[in-house]
């Protein structure tokens, strides 16, 4: 099982920030199209990925409780 | 607060981040302040929200102080971002970077918003008179339309 | 204080400069702080004495914020110059300038020290461990002793 | 009378921050020139002139009352 974490508008159309869902030795590509299957999330391909609070690429693999956050385009300052 | 790179709920005050950069070898302390305009493009702005995925927001605050110390080696850097309802002129954003001579300063607080606006994992919606709407894009030309670049990209930056 | 250009002996907290010039129509404040530093080319100062000509000092900061509004016609621009003896990591000078967008705020910032040391009737006297010496000459060289460092250096802080 | 202003180096050399001198109808460098046959003032060829708080040529011819002021480089900031 991995935490998955939604931010600002992905937020918003996940209904939820927070959702833990079994994609242990899944890759962060088949974790999006498994979450696609059950939410509605318009512009999740254009969110950036974090594992463990570092940005990671498409083909990282997801091991047992890590956390994997999208990160809509960013718009602090 | 020890911490020279936070995210935080309260009202900022600039000189919480002033004086973490003040020091014996520094000649120039640039402030950069990031406040809530009201109008942009003729569009009214009631007031702001700010969302931040705050344990990562900070550690990408104090990447941009490490990077900044890499580039400009004796630069000091505090950095504060406010998340939550954030009214017309309150501070969301406030860099204080402490440098020997003044050109420094200016260049590293420059690069450090630019930075912010790339890699810290902060979302401002806009509450106008007629709507609201996350804000995606970190370089406000475009919302949402815009290729990400890659961590790689930015980092290169 | 009603001013926006003014000298004063006493110290400086930047929040009265910043808070002269955040408005509605501002999204970018930019300050930057000009501090005694301690060693300058290894060579180490006690404190500093600053000397005005303090009613044509506050005519030319007010001349310097009208000709950022010429130039950056939204900045609105306050500054405030310490002068009498300031010790080590005092704010000597606090320049505020908010513009709707920040790059603007840092343009006008910067020109707004640069001009400071131009045409700002405001003299600075260096007392070092081995001795004392009003600083000046921006346009040319004059010789000093040689462990002097350079006006450049000097002014470059 | 004019009264004259000497600040930083040039004050320390003159010894007085201001004198009231007769230079009515004198020109700034003519004032100059009066001032060096009285004090020991080494730099005050470097020093900008101010007449009545603004920069001035050393053309200005003075009047009654005018305040002028030695303006060494400036250091400020």
């Amino acid at each position: 099982m991995v935490d998955v974490l939604f931010f600002a508008e992905l937020q918003e159309d996940a209904g939820s920030d927070q959702v833990r869902i079994e994609a242990d030795g899944l890759s962060v590509n088949e974790l999006k199209t498994k979450l696609l299957s059950s939410y509605e999330l318009t512009n999740l391909d254009q969110a950036m990925i974090a594992v463990n609070e570092e940005y990671s690429r498409e083909e990282t693999v997801l091991k047992s409780d890590d956390v994997v956050a999208f990160i809509p385009p960013v718009s602090g300052g | 607060m020890d911490k020279k790179f936070w995210i935080t709920q309260e009202p900022i005050n600039p000189n919480d981040c002033i004086e973490k950069v003040v020091r014996h070898e520094a000649g120039a302390v640039n402030t950069f302040i990031g406040t809530v305009r009201e109008f942009t493009k003729g569009k009214r702005t009631l007031f702001l929200e700010y969302q931040a995925y705050i344990p990562m927001a900070e550690k990408k605050l104090l990447q941009i102080g490490e990077e900044i110390r890499e580039k400009w080696g004796e630069a000091d850097t505090a950095i504060v971002h406010r998340i939550g309802r954030l009214d017309i002129t309150d501070a969301a954003v406030v860099i204080a970077v402490s440098t020997p001579h003044r050109h420094d300063a200016f260049e590293a607080s420059r690069y450090a918003i630019e930075r912010i606006k790339e890699i810290v994992p902060i979302w401002k919606k806009e509450y106008w008179e007629d709507g609201t709407k996350w804000i995606g894009d970190q370089k406000e030309n475009t919302s949402y339309e815009k290729d990400i670049p890659s961590e790689e990209e930015m980092r290169d930056g």
